[in-house]
């Protein structure tokens, strides 16, 4: 526990230097007010509103405010849907949930078994055959395939739905373009695992033991495997939503990603900072937990 | 006492050159690390040589022969051997100049966030402390909000070219190899010819160089190496948000994006480009496993 | 392991199925319309309509939804003129007087009654409050006098011949009163209340807006049960869903799908003329090239309209020598569906200005922002290397090409779209005023200049409408704006429904009707 | 005539590697017999450890028997179904390994990793399995038996642990024991501990016991039986008596000479010059010849055979 609180004591920083990252990403450059105009607008109507709305303080001036805001839990007004940023952002996350927890679900599907597989028959044609399916997962962009996936599996074949959020059938095609990507590099990632640890002595004294092989591959060899694989998991995190941005473009899955990629064109910078600020928050507790796995997997590392 | 320091280190550069040696005949042994760098090689070659190898001005338009498939599908003709874009472009020699940027990005910003990603790993590995843990709890930060963020808002806020984009790709991923060379740093610092060098007090800039570069190196290129292929994809996310390389230079990660319009119609358009850039970060990620296997077994990531 | 592994995640799936089946429940419309006789109408857009606040918003496609929650005061009604709405009757007292007489007996979707009260509360937040984007179209009010339950008066800063048009555009639905001064503008625009066909009945953002018929409507009955309008950003995906009848109408279908849309059976493809006009701004002061008109003229001249028109837009647009098209008060209707293209004229010219040797021109554009632009300027540069201008293209990111145009720091030519909500030659041709073109077009023909200006507050609307017309000749000649195409929309419909596509690009749902 | 529990003969082991197939063991034949302690011995590399994992059945996937005869207890263990091979290994022949620190598995507690051998093959159940389990360790000398059942294998120390191993391979009560190594890799005092725990257990039961070293003060403390192993061959191989009263071959000589006084630390201290050649690159001839004082032309031309020279006391080398 007291290690758990150190780390969290460690993200004070973390979060105070991502405010101000994302402060400066946003406010530095760019003016919101030429965007939410027409191009028939005249300079004078420009000013008026940028004045109205505070962009003319000094930047150092605007950071405080923007933290001290912040720090009671207002991130601003959204200039989009003129409605506070930090609750917009609250209500998209359970569909980004959903949809990030079921690309989770369909990476694990597809790399536990095929991992496993690929490291036990090693340098077989079937071992070639999933790395080589990994890397190709790898090696394709997630809207390239996103937009494949419905052209065959919705409008050539009307198996799943084309778009929008709705029922399980509707998240199947997303979670597979969201978790294709995360499913190959955790399958290379258990590959190398497992052959590591199928090289460990104490496998070959579970083998000696007279277990069968079933037993010694997906107990005794998977159970240390997964260790240093919840690790890059938590790792993941962050390119899985990340990979939001774009899969729910495509999908019009109405969640923080496209919230986000909307926001970011349209310069609505109250939301991209609640968004941003909401999402590091997710990564880094995410790490934590992951931490926190990783030390119940793994009974050598004690509690401090 | 400098003389047996120097000889110990020496005697490991020397055991990294020796594997050195060995790389090519390994490399023939192994398939898929073969496959690799024949790819590789192929597409730097058609890259560096594109004007000579394409047919066509790759920005050249002909509204004429617009969309017109490859050759051997009906209505193609070998003219334009892999068919023409929406603007009459032929497709084949803007796969070959899109190598050029493809890899130009992929390449260069690897580079830049392994220099700056080193510089710090160095600083926060070697002097420790306060310096440790600014760098670290920064690193922490950008891990902390995911890579395509941080790079849609610069990109949304620079405006996207080809410097951008270089820039933002690197300015981005130096944070893996911050951690990486953080940590082989600190367990080389360790090693008992490094503690005595700086026994006898050896400059730091010298202990770096001579003892600690050297061994981070490996590690390093690794990484490097899987990088380019994470970056030549990200360069297409990019792009499909709008925010990627901008007309009228051309890249495979554009061609896709602009393509994907065509996908039901005239497949031919994003197609190529598609197998361009899996066949190439195929060919990055076998080379890059293969390194692994050579160089440093220890990583896994 | 393994079984508990397994076990896990089928318990995690149930998680989410049972969190997505939870979501499902109050949300109708869910599954892909499916019977063709089902009184529901799906229509896809390419963005989520921005707000609620129908004053602090811009966009065309936010208003194409809202027009069916609630209502002008007048309709503009194209070559009909003027149509009563909420207003029954109204006149023209002075030039900065007009006096209007609201219909009886309309009700808000909360039961409330409409009175003048609203429609002064409505219209003078948005000629005061300086931080709403619709600010700007309507500051020319000056004050809205109530003279009784149903009459009131509205005073404008100068005569204002164009009011009628601001009055039935956006920014001009009459909001009540009592219901956003009693719970507040939050709760408005979470539950908002209008005068219209259709009520609000919930919004999933960046998802769906659904609204359903509202009983007590004081017009015709409302035709659909509900009308729900999706946010489909992603160009592809949107055109699958018409595909698989996952939507009823799908808007800007891209140009490429249109050939495989009219194939497919049960799907059609709909165009429609926008007010939306691309052209080359060019700049007409200072000693660059394109000060000289010679060489306006040239690149006016060596860019083939049509062939852009036929091979990118596959048909969708029309060539126009003006930007003020036919709907609009004042269209100089000679000059639509003209251009001129030859070439060979345009070498010469250019030889004429002293260009033989060629010329070098920049040209900037906004990549993503029009439909095709990116492929029309490259393709408008290939054309003006033919005739020996070789063009330095700039392709801007619509964020940076905003600010650039702002700073108006263009060099000798930029492209762009201007769209005409006003429905008036007066906002079309306003950026053409000497004062305004400064530093942008440089824009200075006297002949222009005055008949722009006196137009501009003139009450007598004939003699107004020949002035632009004039003015627009001119401008034609003088090529400060190199109009190149009218944008038409291409719209996706499902056979089940017909549809007519409106200029102003407003879907009133009502004149969507079932086969 | 003694009982052969294990009969070994010719047997060769190959391994698939980037240069091609290398065999570790070139046709070794020796035996075991009931109740009998069998000694192998030779340098790391002589492929004496090889040879256990072929009998166990458990070598490395790029490791295959591809020659010669493995029988045990009558049965071949060669064309043994799989099934069958796994319900003898840890039941009838079980094996402790080199690496204490290493051979148990990190995650599961010693509990777990001895009740399941017990639960495989005597399909006990989990309490069943956890009473023996507390008496076999109590039998290998581990105080506290009980609670050292719930930990962890990194809360022991590394003698404990080989305890632990060795309950674990006793607790069938096999007919063979194989150890590799038993105590090369624990500090002096707890060796001699280990070492007398075997001998205990040798006199207590009837089990017969394959100890692979390199260690000849182990071999003279346990063995009844002795095989020196050099370059994947049995170059010697006589009873413990008449092996230290009267090494034949040059090469058992030299491993003689580099006999540290008991509780000496044991590293690589031999005294005979060079190292054990690479299966990929072996010697003609006489495979010792390169490190041989006794050495000639001949011995590079003529390889050996095993000859006998006494009664169960045979020699491969020319020169003697």
């Amino acid at each position: 526990m007291k290690y758990f609180l150190q780390n969290l004591l460690k993200t004070i920083p973390v979060l105070l230097l991502i405010t101000l990252i994302v402060f400066l990403l946003v406010r530095v450059t760019g003016d919101p007010v030429s965007l939410m105009l027409p191009e028939t607008a005249t300079d004078e109507e420009r000013e008026s509103l940028r004045e109205a709305l505070g962009f003319n303080d000094p930047l150092p001036v605007q950071y405080f405010t923007y933290l001290s805001d912040l720090v009671r839990g207002d991130f601003g007004e959204s200039f989009r849907y003129n409605t506070d940023a930090f609750a917009l952002v609250l209500e998209r996350l359970p569909a980004t949930f959903e949809l990030a927890f079921a690309s989770m679900i369909v990476a694990i599907i597809i790399s536990i078994p095929l991992g496993i597989l690929s490291a036990v028959k090693r340098n077989s044609f079937l071992d070639l055959f999933i790395t080589g399916g990994a890397v190709l997962g790898k090696a394709m962009p997630s809207f390239w395939l996103g937009i494949m996936l419905i052209l065959f599996l919705a409008v050539n074949t009307q198996i799943f739905p084309v778009s929008g959020r709705g029922g399980l059938l509707y998240l199947v095609l997303p979670a597979i373009t969201l978790g294709t990507g995360i499913a190959a590099e955790m399958t290379r990632l258990i590959r190398s695992s497992m052959l590591e640890i199928l090289g460990q002595d104490f496998i070959r004294t579970a083998r000696s033991k007279g277990l069968k092989e079933a037993l010694v591959v997906n107990k005794h060899a998977f159970r240390n495997a997964l260790i240093p694989v919840v690790t890059i998991m938590a790792l993941q995190t962050s390119t899985l939503v990340g990979g939001t941005l774009i899969t729910e473009t495509v999908f019009a899955w109405p969640g923080l990603g496209q919230l986000l990629v909307q926001a970011v064109n349209l310069r609505d910078m109250a939301v991209v900072q609640a968004a941003t600020f909401l999402i590091a928050i997710f990564v880094i507790l995410s790490n934590l937990i992951a931490d926190l796995t990783y030390r119940l997997l793994d009974p050598r590392i004690k509690y401090d | 006492m400098t003389s047996t320091i120097e000889r110990t280190a020496i005697a490991e550069n020397r055991n990294y050159g020796k594997r050195l040696g060995k790389l090519g005949k390994r490399l023939l042994k192994s398939k898929t690390g073969l496959v690799g760098l024949s790819i590789v090689l192929v597409v730097s070659l058609m890259a560096i040589f594109a004007p000579f190898i394409a047919m066509y001005d790759p920005a050249k338009t002909d509204v004429v022969h617009r969309l017109l498939p490859p050759f051997w599908a009906e209505g193609g003709n070998m003219d334009y051997p892999l068919g023409t874009d929406n603007l009459g472009r032929d497709v084949l020699s803007r796969i070959i100049y899109g190598s050029r940027i493809s890899l130009l990005v992929g390449i260069s910003s690897v580079i830049l966030a392994g220099i700056i990603g080193m510089f710090f790993g160095l600083i926060a590995g070697y002097y420790g402390k306060i310096w440790d843990f600014i760098i670290m709890r920064t690193v922490d930060s950008f891990l902390a909000i995911p890579n395509i963020l941080f790079m849609l808002i610069i990109l949304a806020v620079l405006g996207p070219s080809l410097t951008t984009l270089i820039l933002v790709l690197g300015g981005t991923s130096w944070v893996v190899y911050a951690r990486m060379v953080r940590s082989e740093t600190l367990s080389v610092k360790e090693r008992d010819y490094v503690r005595s060098a700086k026994a006898i007090g050896a400059k730091d800039f010298r202990i770096i160089t001579k003892y600690i570069l050297p061994n981070v190196i490996s590690s390093f290129i690794v990484i490097a190496t899987l990088n380019v292929a994470t970056t030549i994809i990200m360069e297409a996310s990019l792009s499909f948000l709008g925010l990627g390389i901008q007309s009228p230079d051309v890249s495979w990660g554009l061609m896709l994006s602009d393509g994907r319009q065509y996908v039901a119609t005239s497949w031919w358009v994003a197609t190529f480009p598609g197998i361009a850039i899996t066949v190439t970060v195929l060919g990055v990620i076998f080379l890059g496993d293969w390194l692994r296997d050579i160089l440093d077994p220890k990583i896994k990531d | 392991m393994k079984k508990k592994i397994f076990s896990l995640l089928l318990i995690l799936i149930l998680i989410v199925t049972g969190c997505s089946n939870s979501d499902k429940e109050g949300a109708v419309g869910e599954a892909p319309v499916e019977k063709s006789d089902s009184k529901t109408l799906v229509i896809a857009n390419g963005t989520d309509l921005s707000s609620f606040d129908i004053h602090n918003h811009n966009t065309t496609s936010t208003e194409a939804v809202h027009v069916n929650m609630f209502n002008y005061l007048v309709k503009n009604g194209g070559e009909d003129g003027f149509l009563p709405d909420l207003a029954e009757s109204w006149e023209n007292v002075d030039d900065k007087t007009w006096s209007f007489k609201l219909k009886e007996g309309v009700k808000f979707h909360n039961g409330e009654d409409l009175t003048a009260d609203d429609v002064k509360f409505t219209l003078e937040r948005v000629a005061k409050d300086d931080t709403l984007l619709e600010y700007g179209s309507y500051k020319q009010i000056k004050e809205v006098v109530v003279l009784g339950d149903y009459e009131f008066q509205i005073i404008t800063e100068n005569p204002e011949p164009a009011l009628l048009n601001r009055l039935s555009r956006l920014g001009s639905s009459i909001l009540p009163k009592d219901y956003i001064e009693t719970e507040g503008w939050d709760v408005f625009l979470e539950a908002p209340v209008g005068t219209g066909p259709y009520k609000f009945k919930e919004w999933k953002k960046d998802d769906r807006l659904t609204i359903e018929a509202y009983e007590n409507y004081f017009g015709e009955p409302a035709k659909w049960e509900e009308v729900v309008f999706r946010s489909i950003p992603e160009d592809s995906t949107r055109v699958s869903e018409l595909l698989t009848g996952g939507v009823d109408i799908a808007v800007n279908i891209p140009p490429t799908d249109l050939k495989r849309i009219e194939s497919t059976e049960g799907v059609d493809i709909l165009k429609s003329p926008t007010q939306r006009v691309m052209m080359l701004v060019a700049r007409t002061g200072g000693d660059g090239p394109t000060a000289d008109p010679l060489v306006r003229e040239a690149i006016d001249l060596a860019i083939d309209k049509q062939a852009i028109v036929d091979s990118l837009l596959e048909g969708a647009g029309k060539v126009t020598r003006t930007r003020v098209t036919p709907g609009n008060v004042g269209a100089n209707e000679d000059l639509y569906e003209k251009t001129l293209y030859d070439p060979e004229r345009a070498k010469e010219l250019l030889k004429e200005a002293g260009y033989a040797d060629g010329l070098e021109l920049s040209l900037s554009s906004p990549n993503g922002r029009y439909l095709k632009d990116k492929e029309s300027v490259e393709l408008i540069a290939a054309m003006l290397q033919e005739v020996g201008i070789t063009v330095n293209l700039e392709l801007l990111e619509w964020s940076s090409f905003n600010q650039k145009y702002q700073e108006r720091s263009f060099g000798d030519l930029f492209y762009i779209g201007y769209g005409n909500s006003m429905f008036d030659a007066s906002l079309a041709l306003d950026r053409l005023k000497k004062e305004m073109a400064v530093g942008e077009t440089d824009y200075d023909n006297p002949e222009t200049e005055s008949l722009l200006v006196t137009a501009e507050s003139n009450m007598n609307l004939e003699e107004r409408a020949e002035q632009y017309k004039k003015a627009q000749e001119l401008i034609a000649e003088d090529r400060p704006q190199i109009y190149l195409y009218q944008l038409e929309s291409l719209y996706g419909v499902n056979d089940r429904v017909s549809f007519e596509p409106r200029l102003d690009e407003m879907f009133y749902v009502d004149n969507i009707t079932l086969k | 005539m003694v009982e052969k529990l294990m009969n070994v003969k010719d047997l060769k082991v190959r391994f698939k590697t980037e240069d091609g197939h290398v065999s570790t063991v070139n046709g070794v034949t020796f035996n075991v017999n009931e109740g009998e302690t069998l000694a192998i011995v030779g340098e790391s590399g002589s492929g004496k450890s090889v040879t256990s994992l072929a009998l166990m059945g458990i070598l490395p996937p790029n490791g295959e028997v591809y020659e010669g005869e493995m029988t045990f207890n009558g049965k071949n263990l060669r064309t043994l179904s799989k099934k069958d091979y796994r319900a003898l290994r840890g039941n009838e022949i079980s094996m402790i390994f080199q690496e204490p620190m290493t051979a148990l598995n990190p995650v599961f507690t010693i509990g777990y990793q001895i009740r399941e051998t017990l639960i495989v093959h005597y399909k006990m159940t989990k309490e069943q399995a956890n009473i023996r389990g507390i008496e076999m360790l109590e039998l290998v000398g581990i105080p506290d038996a009980e609670k050292v059942m719930g930990r962890f294998p990194h809360q022991l120390s590394g003698g404990m642990r080989q305890r632990v191993m060795i309950a674990i391979a006793l607790s069938c009560n096999p007919r063979l024991l194989i150890a590799d190594e038993p105590t090369t890799a624990l500090d002096v005092t707890i060796q001699a501990q280990i070492l007398t725990l075997m001998r205990n257990l040798k006199e207590k039961s009837n089990t017969s016991i394959m100890i692979i070293t390199h260690d000849l003060g182990v071999v003279a403390e346990l063995a009844d039986r002795v095989i020196v192993m050099y370059a994947g061959e049995v170059v010697e191989e006589a009873s413990v008596f008449e092996l230290f009263k009267n090494p034949k071959h040059p090469y058992t000589k030299g491993l003689m000479a580099s006999i540290p006084k008991v509780h000496d630390v044991v590293d690589d201290l031999y005294s005979i010059e060079g190292t054990v050649p690479n299966p990929t690159n072996m010697p003609s001839g006489c495979k010792f010849h390169p490190r041989c004082p006794l050495a000639d032309v001949e011995c590079k031309r003529i390889h050996p055979d095993l000859e006998y020279v006494s009664e169960g006391h045979a020699k491969r080398c020319i020169k003697v």
